[in-house]
């Protein structure tokens, strides 16, 4: 039966997050796709960068790997070009990511390298105590941007997407079932999957704007976003201020370490 | 094993390239620099006829990164840059002594700082190389001096790597890696290999960073039944961040003493005509060609000059250099750099004989006669 | 399957590890029920026969602190 | 006594020099079981050829491998001639392509014009090949490295396909040398 | 009346481009560009990272910068933010631009600064001696792909705009008229401006990839390009292998020093 | 112009802040890293009022660079970091040290290597602070032991740069960083502060390198009528590239002759109860602190001790501790590294006076009893 | 002869301890002009609050900042009492929460258990202000600040708004020591 | 202006500056009237009544070798 302890380390509960923080509903969303796949523990490779979100391998029982910030997807990377039976995910924050690791990023979905990033958007430097993040939509307050934030926020999805992914999903902790599934999804798609998880801090960012407890933040979710199905149908106006969730691409791309083999069996071919 | 020998004129570049190869290494990322380019270019034309794995990096932090998580899913692992690449990768660097992961990074050393001299050489990234990531750390910095010594080098640094659990530096000059020259390539099999050890704990018992005798945890690849946890937070025998002094201490203290407990295996100078030498040089990397011609001048003439060089630059070879206190009345060290080494030298004397430094930093050699010139007698 | 859970009678099994539970009260805003309440900052189960085990509490607990369980649905058999 | 003995091949980008030094240095090291090394010198960052290529052959070990007193220099454009020539040797062989070298110095060294890039282009049929029939001048003039070693390390070295041709040029420059030399 | 000299640093000259590279030509439209603009020279600052297109700061008699490989925009971020009234451009090629640069190019192009990119597309590293660039097409072949690029090149004009571009354009060599006048649009267009030139490189690119001589590669860039008009009448299955010029993106948004401005000003407000 | 004086409670990082600002910084670039955060936080809410520039940049390489374009723009301009940051800064270090671009880069030390201890405090980047970019290059590196201090030597680390026209090194530990404690601030029109030299030359005779005695050329910003170039590689005294040995040795010499000459302005150190001295204590930063109260514990007890507490690390003063040789007995350094430091000392003394080494590196400050108890007699 | 007088504030993230330490420091710095420094132990990088907050109060320079021999030890946990009490000096004073505290350690030093957090939620009104309830007991127990420099060091560094309710929260604690200390 | 320049006769002045000229033959090949030639090299007007002073080769020479000018078009009222 189904239980997520055999998939954690449970002596190094209770985790570190704050009360409240949605980077636990995350955390189980993903063991429940893991457990679905019926994957091997010993063939998942979870590599993380540094921030709240990235302490994630800490606590989970796979091959797991804590790196330099920023750099994950560039450690994923050896590791799946390495040894490419291993499932190798991504867990990353939205600085982790796309601030210090944007470079890695558009690489990474350039590659269409074989790669799962679970990417936990808070709209902040979480760990560092709350300063802005290329995430931080305009005008919005962090310890850095005292008077609101001046600079234009990154569509981060729209960014994996113009630079090659294979699969781009977006999703909230609010609806755990479909962020459960779309991890899956990803996991399952060959090449580079991306699901951007809008996962509230209520910390570092909620406080600080005054976006109210947990429990407003996660339901303010339900409101500020709709499905790609419900998006189809809205007008440009009436999408205006709103997040889509869901599948936002999902393609077949020649994959990375596949086309890499190709080049290896070539050479085989001819010994 | 009968060893086969084929003679071949490579260029020191190549001959990294070779001796990684020879030495198992099965996984290259990099970014173009000159002067290293060439070691990039023979391993992308050589690995995938050998299953391994050769890819271009956006960058070179990105390339640091991929060898630390090739060598943790199991493969040797190496990268090469110069100068301003070497800058980048430090971050990283510092990781894999952090993590213990073992590793190769190639540095063929072109003028600084900044973009510099790109296309000259220098000798000028030695104490960057021991001190370019923040927070001490045990490293170990190896230095040929000729092509064929090149692909030694190579071999060994990946042998020191997988045997300390460390990243290994390999400063080569630029005009070590340019210059074509004979070599004398051995038959692989013959070559003596390290690599590292494996636990034989069973998995539920397996620490990563167990604390042994030699210093020197057994490493198992991910994927590989054992599920443990690699973390660049300081941490335990398990692998874990911990906050404890005690523990954090000794992890510290357990790095610093796997090197250093191994000095003697790890240095190696080799001493030319040093057995009655009064003057002595020390010297490394391509300047000791020069030095190594200039005691031969000098020797005709009859002055009593030996050369000591240095292989291993870190650990320092200190203890190799005051074996000679009594005997050598005095020092030079030719460097084309503005004295790192030669303040090492200093320090290793304590004041026992005095050092004369001869420095050049304009992206010319060092030449035999300009040594020779400053040999007192 | 579903037809035959739904024939059972639902019996809750609510489990609360308070060394984990961080008072955060998702769970007990978020119950449909009204099942749980805050006691000393942490979650409590109040209303135990009010639950339906849908599970979302424990869906959205963020710190793996509440478990909930059919009582009435075999271990053997569940999903 | 050892011998060392220093070629350096200059001219500008795109001549091949550095691929004529190399193959030079290979039939020595390999063929010739002498110590030899090839160095070169490199434009801004790696783009763009040498413009000087050195070869430094010796039946001892090989310390510096630039070269300081230089026993045969090539020169294949006046500028690297006008460069250059002062860092031959009393009595060494200065080199020179007899069309595009016009004013040649003077110093005490020995000096033996030829056309060979024109050889190149109209004996061969293709002037990019005059860096091999440079290397025959210099087989024909110091006999530092044999024939038949040169002949090898040229077949090993020049892109597949264009062996015969290079051997003839190789084989056009040996010819003219020779013929230079019994004058 | 115009001329090119009065723009140049004529004692640096013969250029250090190779014979044929498409680089001085470039040049020569930016030139015109500038002209045309009557923007005084001691106004323009321009900068560049490292590569053979970087070099182009050394012959222009502007405010001139040479910085790091890939940085540029992070050092022209710090001049157009220190001193705003200076006319900033950026040159630089597509490894320094979208390999180790990915990162500040995406980001300047978020904040929308106000500056002016010229990218130099030649699908090679050129100053290192022919590695296989980001933008390299997949299949061809580069000293560092000796069996043809196995990765998927960037679309690099896609992700400018993704990530947030006022103007991106496309332009060739070939049509040296078209260039000069989309430079001419990028300076003016206030935000993050991108010009993408495909410049041949006839050294590192096309004697490895059989692309013959200089002038077949400029008329090559006639076959393979359509215009942003004549691609819009054209079917996918048309449109596949041509790459499309002309003006990809032309949009006001919020630009960044001004942005900041705004903040700076409520305060002299105040006081 | 009467002294305003101001009595706050701050932390190191806030004086930093305050001390920038009162040096005439208007541009701060930086990217958040504990514990230096609220040096940016400072300034982020500081700046906009003073028509400053605040701007979080993408990454610390980033950083490095905004802060040297806006030094070349005419601003005067700073960052802040620690380790990781550091590391990352590193090859734009060496830019701004080829380019001669004044600028101050602040790095509040904590735990490494690698992420390490990003809480706790260290001083075991000193030496990379020094060789951390490749190639040889002169740098200034300052480090505060007080709060008030640290406002100072911000300040002063603006007047050096400008000054010397390179950039200069903040070393903060995190407890320095961190620590609230008084200040006395004082009126900001009292305060010594140095703005780079303009040329005098008109536009077309302007040399952006020129060979001045001093060794530090004029400077003059972008936009201002002098149209000029600047870049990493060797170049001569018109700031354009050149592959001329002589004017490259030129260059790289009159950059070390800039520092070297100027020495005695630049070091300073601050000698607590070293008249009478026998025991020597060499100390910077929050360690000095420990390192005073050891030596005033000590001095009850009638031992004669001193402490010289090092506020300028490079260029190392040298000659300030060889000036004790013969009074002073033996040394001790203590340090929360492995002997950083201490290497230097002993090279300074080179075997005139035994030095004993106290490191550490588990993330505990060196309490006074630790220092105290290892003092002889 | 000059003092050192050393305060720890221990308890859990989020009592607002630090906040209270740096108003210690600075009533004695800024209002009483001695000298004075707070420092603190902080979780995993910046991240939540920390657990502890060191004041030293001195009339001379004050070298050390961390406490190493504490006066006066403020405990608002169970566990914050357990693991610091035994840095207390001889003859300190051990300040707890009677009612998170139940397990009192025995020692050389006199324990003052007082319902602080209780205080705060009851009498003033809200459990967040416990930590300047608790200034109010240091000050009325240490007497090492004036009562003057507290109230204006609050004032200065509380949020703009609540001032008044910090300053009652004060008074509310000072004047339960000043009843405590009468016995 | 464009009119004026049309009822002008079109005399053309091409200078080539050998000394940067690199060979590469574009401005040879891409002249709609093979005005140029090579030589030695270097680019060489051949047939300078030929040219219709169109600048194409100006245009696309990348090393600044290349400058023609319309004679007959006054240097101050040009473009
Ligand atoms: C090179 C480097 N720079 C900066 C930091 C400091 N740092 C740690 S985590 C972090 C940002 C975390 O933000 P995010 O990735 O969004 O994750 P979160 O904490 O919000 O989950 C920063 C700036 C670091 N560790 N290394
Ligand atoms: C940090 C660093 N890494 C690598 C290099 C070497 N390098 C110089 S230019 C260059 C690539 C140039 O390619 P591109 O930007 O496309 O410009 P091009 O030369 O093709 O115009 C590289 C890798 C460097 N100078 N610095
Ligand atoms: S700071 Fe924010 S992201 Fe980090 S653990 Fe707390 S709530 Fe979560
Ligand atoms: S959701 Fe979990 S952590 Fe939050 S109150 Fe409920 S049980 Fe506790
Ligand atoms: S290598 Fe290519 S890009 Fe560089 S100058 Fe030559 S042709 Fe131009
Ligand atoms: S286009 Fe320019 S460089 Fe090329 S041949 Fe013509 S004049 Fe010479």
């Amino acid at each position: 039966m189904f239980n997520y302890e055999s998939y954690l380390r449970l002596d190094k509960f209770p985790l570190i997050w704050c009360s409240g923080c949605g980077d636990g509903i995350v955390l189980k969303s993903m063991i429940r796709a893991i457990d679905k796949l019926g994957l091997s523990k010993d063939d998942v490779c979870m590599v993380s960068g540094i921030g709240c979100s990235s302490r994630l391998t800490g606590y989970v029982d796979f091959n797991t790997l804590h790196t330099t910030h920023g750099r994950a997807l560039t450690f994923a990377t050896g590791i799946k070009m390495a040894k490419p039976r291993l499932h190798v995910i991504v867990v990353t924050g939205d600085g982790d990511a796309t601030a210090i690791g944007g470079n890695h990023y558009i690489h990474a979905a350039r590659r269409n390298i074989d790669i799962t990033v679970i990417l936990f958007n808070n709209f902040i430097y979480g760990m560092t105590g709350g300063q802005v993040s290329p995430c931080t939509p305009k005008g919005k307050r962090a310890s850095t941007a005292p008077y609101g934030n001046f600079e234009n926020a990154f569509n981060i999805s729209g960014l994996a997407q113009a630079a090659g992914a294979s699969f781009v999903a977006r999703a909230t902790v609010y609806n755990a079932v479909q962020l459960e599934k779309l991890i899956q999804r990803a996991i399952e798609r060959k090449g580079f999957s991306l699901v951007e998880v809008l996962s509230p801090c209520p910390t570092a960012y909620g406080r600080r704007n005054r976006e109210g407890t947990p429990v407003d933040m996660i339901l303010q979710q339900k409101e500020t976003t709709v499905s790609v199905a419900a998006a189809e149908k809205m007008s440009a106006e009436e999408l205006e201020g709103k997040i889509i969730t869901g599948v936002l691409t999902d393609v077949e791309r020649p994959e990375c370490r596949e086309e890499y083999q190709k080049l290896i069996d070539s050479f085989r071919k001819e010994g | 094993m009968a060893e086969e020998k084929k003679i071949k004129v490579l260029t020191g570049n190549e001959a990294c390239a070779e001796g990684a190869l020879a030495a198992g290494m099965r996984f290259y990322a990099g970014y173009p620099i000159t002067p290293s380019s060439e070691v990039a270019e023979v391993l992308a034309e050589e690995l995938p006829r050998l299953g391994g794995v050769f890819i271009q990096m956006e960058d070179e932090i990105a390339s640091m990164g991929a060898i630390i998580g090739a060598s943790l899913a199991g493969t040797k692992a190496m990268t090469a840059t110069s100068g301003p690449g070497f800058s980048l990768m430090q971050e990283n660097i510092g990781f894999a002594a952090m993590a213990e992961v073992p590793c190769v990074v190639v540095n063929v050393m072109r003028g600084g700082p900044s973009t510099g001299l790109p296309t000259l050489p220098a000798q000028a990234d030695v104490m960057q190389a021991r001190w370019g990531t923040h927070g001490d750390h045990a490293i170990i910095v190896l230095a040929p001096f000729s092509v064929a010594e090149t692909f030694d080098l190579t071999v060994r640094a990946f042998n020191l790597s997988e045997q300390y659990r460390t990243p290994v530096i390999l400063l080569l000059d630029e005009i070590i890696g340019h210059v074509n020259e004979r070599v004398t390539i051995v038959d692989p099999g013959s070559l003596e290999i390290f690599n590292r050890i494996v636990p034989s704990d069973p998995p539920d018992q397996y620490k990563p960073y167990r604390h042994t005798e030699s210093g020197v945890p057994p490493m198992i690849a991910y994927g590989e039944g054992y599920r443990f946890h690699v973390t660049g937070l300081a941490h335990d025998e398990t692998g874990f961040p911990t906050n404890s002094a005690a523990e954090i201490g000794r992890m510290l203290e357990r790095h610093h003493r796997k090197v250093e407990q191994a000095r003697d295996h790890i240095v190696q100078v080799d001493p030319f005509m040093m057995e009655d030498a009064e003057i002595g040089i020390v010297a490394y990397g391509s300047t000791a060609r020069s030095a190594r011609h200039a005691v031969r001048l000098a020797r005709e003439t009859g002055k009593r000059v030996g050369l000591l060089r240095l292989k291993t630059l870190w650990p320092f070879a200190d203890e190799e250099i005051r074996s000679y206190i009594g005997q050598v009345k005095s020092w030079i060290v030719p460097e084309m750099n503005l004295g790192q080494m030669a303040h090492e030298v200093e320090w290793a004397l304590a004041g026992s004989a005095p050092v004369t430094r001869l420095n050049k930093v304009n992206g010319d050699p060092i030449s035999p006669p300009e040594i020779y010139q400053i040999i007192p007698g | 399957m579903a037809e035959e859970t739904l024939r059972r009678k639902r019996e809750a099994e609510i489990t609360i590890n308070t060394a984990w539970c961080k008072g955060c009260v998702i769970c007990v805003e978020l119950c449909p029920e009204q099942v749980l309440v805050m006691e000393r900052g942490k979650a409590k189960v109040a209303h135990l026969d009010k639950c339906t085990v849908c599970g979302l509490c424990e869906l959205r607990c963020p710190d793996f602190a509440i478990v909930v369980v059919d009582k009435n649905k075999s271990p053997k058999t569940g999903e | 006594m050892s011998f060392r003995y220093e070629i350096r091949l200059s001219g500008e980008g795109g001549q091949g020099l550095v691929l004529a030094g190399k193959i030079l240095a290979e039939a020595a090291a390999v063929y010739d079981d002498l110590n030899a090394t090839q160095s070169q010198s490199y434009g801004p960052e790696a783009r763009g050829g040498a413009s000087r290529s050195e070869v430094i052959i010796s039946d001892d070990e090989i310390d510096y491998p630039k070269a300081v007193s230089i026993d045969l220099l090539l020169a294949l454009t006046q500028e690297s001639c006008d460069r250059y020539y002062k860092d031959l040797k009393k009595g060494g062989i200065l080199l020179v392509d007899s069309d595009a070298v016009n004013r040649l110095p003077e110093g005490e060294f020995r000096v033996i014009s030829a056309p060979i890039i024109g050889l190149a282009r109209e004996r061969v049929g293709r002037a990019l090949v005059a860096n091999i029939v440079a290397l025959g001048f210099i087989a024909g003039i110091s006999g530092i490295v044999s024939e038949k070693s040169l002949r090898s390390a040229i077949e090993a070295r020049v892109p597949k396909g264009t062996e015969e041709l290079n051997l003839t040029a190789f084989a056009t420059g040996l010819a003219e040398a020779r013929l230079l030399m019994k004058n």
